[in-house]
């Protein structure tokens, strides 16, 4: 399957981009996309960082289906 | 981006200045009498919480998750009004690039008594500043950080 | 009539509709972050706390004893930076006629800590109902009355 | 000596002007104008009346000197 992976302010930078897809097995879940993303961008664990799952805050157990929509970011700052 | 929470309530995101009064004003239904807002600002000194050095500031940038942002600030109005007697509520929070000064976000509350619009006010920029995916960017003379949390208690 | 308690604070009496941005901003000192602003006005419809009936008010007339209004609201602006941890405060209060929906009262404050703003203004509001020689004047279709005390809480 | 007195919102209406002067005897009080005022207009005293000299809140037993100034207003309304 195939998730859209969305990046935003830090995560944006240390990423270099703001979307990316990734494709993981079935029965994938948010944490497996977190680990790979921290191996593909180690400077990603240097943060406290939070997920969303179709737009929802969602933890590292949350299970994907094919189409989700993650998103990686920092503590939110805005107010 | 606009969104209603119903009847009088809003809440936006935007990238034009925000003026204050006008929020606060679409909030007023006729039986009420008072409105609470708050106005959050760029601010162009800000003390260090650990090492209490003070920074200034030249400008910020916000940015945001703007689809999940305006969903959970339509889950803010939903809650704030089953939680507190008010009317009617506002909320718009500015992105893009902002100067020293400007508005960066405002709440307006109206209620029939102005207690429960101090406090439901007060609760909504608590948890706006928990839960709404938006990102500061503060940018100095020589460099830029993009903050984590809610810098100001 | 215009007063300066001290560096950025104000307070003023006016017969000119009321803009809440310009208060709001007036008070923001380069510090700040956050003001919290109280915006009281005109309502069309009051219950009376006694019997529960509706009113409908056409308009208002407030009235002030100008010297000592100006007096107290200074006394008012000592005792709540004594008080409070704010850095500036705003009060703008409309007298003469006003319209259904008009601001009557912009209180706004100004403070590094957005917690001691929302306790300072509401604190602020309280007295000026309780202390300030001002009198409101409720004009129905068919009568009018001086209002004694304050009649929203 | 000879004392201002100034009327506002229902007190006015009632006195049916806005300022008076009163001739009182030396070493009269606060008390002695209201009293005075009141037999003039009994309508005051339906109202829980408060006093102000020379711009400050006072009491009846205030003691009262040549060229003040007072007010009776009923409780105050603004905000």
């Amino acid at each position: 399957m195939t998730v859209q992976v969305l990046f935003f302010g830090a995560t944006a930078d240390i990423a270099g981009k703001r979307l990316i897809e990734v494709d993981l097995p079935d029965d994938s879940k948010a944490s497996d996309v977190l680990e790979r993303l921290i191996a593909d961008h180690p400077r990603l664990d240097n943060h406290r960082l939070h997920l969303s799952v179709n737009q929802e805050f969602a933890n590292g157990d949350k299970s994907l289906n094919d189409g989700d929509e993650l998103a990686i970011f920092t503590a939110v700052s805005g107010g | 981006m606009t969104g209603q929470a119903s009847n009088m309530d809003f809440f936006e995101l935007t990238t034009e200045p925000i003026d204050l009064s006008s929020v606060a004003r679409r909030v007023v239904p006729p039986e009420c009498g008072a409105t609470v807002t708050l106005d959050g600002y760029a601010r162009q000194f800000t003390k260090d919480k650990t090492t209490g050095e003070v920074h200034e500031t030249d400008h910020l940038v916000y940015e945001a998750y703007e689809p999940m942002a305006l969903k959970e600030m339509q889950k803010l109005i939903e809650r704030v009004k089953a939680e507190f007697e008010i009317s009617n509520v506002g909320i718009v929070h500015r992105l893009g690039r902002l100067e020293i000064g400007e508005t960066s976000v405002v709440i307006s509350v109206a209620a029939p008594h102005r207690k429960a619009a101090f406090a439901a006010c007060e609760w909504l920029i608590v948890e706006l500043k928990r839960t709404v995916p938006i990102f500061k960017k503060e940018v100095y003379s020589d460099g830029e950080r993009w903050i984590e949390g809610d810098g100001a208690a």
